[in-house]
């Protein structure tokens, strides 16, 4: 049961890497079947965040404990090219590729927590949490 | 790993058997159009019980794959989309419908079956 | 309090019998999306009937729970809204416009027999 | 028939318990079924939110008297993370949680009165009346 895994992600089958450790975690830990599918679902799409913008990058996932609360860290880390518009980017239907613009918003919506930071130029950094219910 | 299309009367079905890659699904994709010209179908099934996860990329390939289908003359049905999957789409704010589903491959080779 | 969800040939017809917390309308609709595939139901009937109010999050999942079952190859219909929960619904500026709804456990079935 | 219930919140159950206090309060009052049922539905609304972003706090109803016109209170207090941006709190569609952002505004329209108070750091008040007709 060891607390920590750390996917490099620099091709698409890193992607199914990072989405199957994330879900072992989770199942670890003793999250539902249900939130299992949720946090590997989040974890894919800002995977996949990583390899289309920024080439390459990693996820971490961990286990949490914050006051007795259980839960799964989720950490995607890429040095791209960062996001100009947060609050856009963060906007159902927002993208700059033209895709279904849903990644972001909709990793916030399966998870607990969820927060991004971004420098132009530097890269992204997106922190998400999920609780063991 | 390539995705096996059968070929059952004028019927296509396609069975995902692991996670896919984005790139095999878009070679899946490519290959589908083209079988369905080649056997000349009529109706496909994809059957996505083995999925691990459908997330934007794939619900976006899917409904892609759908479309072309429906170009070429046939009708896609997507079964087997799993309780906890079906959840996760949603949440994403992902909904298929403008796509045919169906439970399993049963129901939609049913559903195929129908007059259309 | 657990919903009842009885089977009636392939609908399946769900009975919220008493105000429920969120978490028991979430178990719902897990539960919900597993029978689905249990017995292979094509149709989906929820009765409302007896909710004392339907509010945001209450309806949110009510919408949920109609996407998934239609990723599950099943129609969902919402039925007995009463005339004064409608009325909070739409001024709170819900209106379940994407989701099948009828008057009763009556049309609702109806509706479902219909050719889909 | 007396003119106050307070109910703490702190569990799922508890918004259960506060609209039913609420729409008992109006019935015993005279409002008619719909309006009671609008009433239980806005205290739904804020009670739900002090459990999902202030985990506790209460909600009192009561009857009120102002110059001759019978109303009914509803107070939603909390000590929790307050709001930072009141006028977009009150947007239909605005939420932090990535949900339908219409608690706070649906809740206004589904009453007669309606006003909130909040810091940062220390919580956040709702108070809501709606009038006999
Ligand atoms: N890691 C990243 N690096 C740079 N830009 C990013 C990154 N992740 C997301 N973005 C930007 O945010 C936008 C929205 O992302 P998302 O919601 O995942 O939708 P999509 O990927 O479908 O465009 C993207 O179009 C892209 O411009
Ligand atoms: N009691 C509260 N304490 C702190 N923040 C709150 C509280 N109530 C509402 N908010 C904030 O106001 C936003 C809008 O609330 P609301 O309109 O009820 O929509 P929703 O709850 O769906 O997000 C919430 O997303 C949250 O950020």
């Amino acid at each position: 049961m060891s607390g920590i895994r750390v996917v490099v992600i620099e091709r698409e089958l890193d992607i199914v890497t990072a989405r199957q450790a994330g879900r072992e975690l989770a199942a670890e830990n003793g999250f539902s079947p249900t939130d299992q599918t949720l946090i590997a679902t989040a974890i894919s799409e800002v995977a996949r965040n990583i390899v289309v913008y920024a080439q390459q990058g990693e996820i971490v996932v961990s286990r949490v404990d914050e006051r007795g609360r259980i839960g799964i860290q989720v950490i995607a880390r890429d040095r791209g090219p960062g996001i100009e518009n947060l609050e856009l980017a963060l906007r159902d239907g927002y993208s700059t590729k033209q895709s279904l613009g849903l990644g972001l918003p909709g990793a916030r919506r399966l998870m607990d927590d969820f927060g991004i930071e971004s420098e132009l130029g530097h890269g992204t950094v997106v922190t998400m949490k999920k609780w063991v219910r | 790993m390539p995705v096996p299309i059968l070929k059952q009367g004028d019927t296509l079905i396609a069975t995902i058997v692991a996670a896919l890659t984005d790139r095999e699904l878009v070679e899946f994709r490519d290959q589908l159009a083209e079988r369905i010209g080649a056997v000349r179908a009529r109706g496909v099934v994809i059957d996505v019980t083995a999925l691990d996860v459908l997330d934007s990329f794939a619900t976006r390939t899917l409904r892609t794959i759908a479309q072309i289908a429906k170009l070429r003359g046939a009708s896609a049905v997507i079964v087997g989309i799993q309780p906890t999957i079906a959840l996760a789409m949603v949440q994403l704010g992902l909904t298929l419908d403008d796509v045919h589903t169906a439970l399993d491959l049963e129901t939609g080779l049913e559903l195929l079956r129908r007059p259309r």
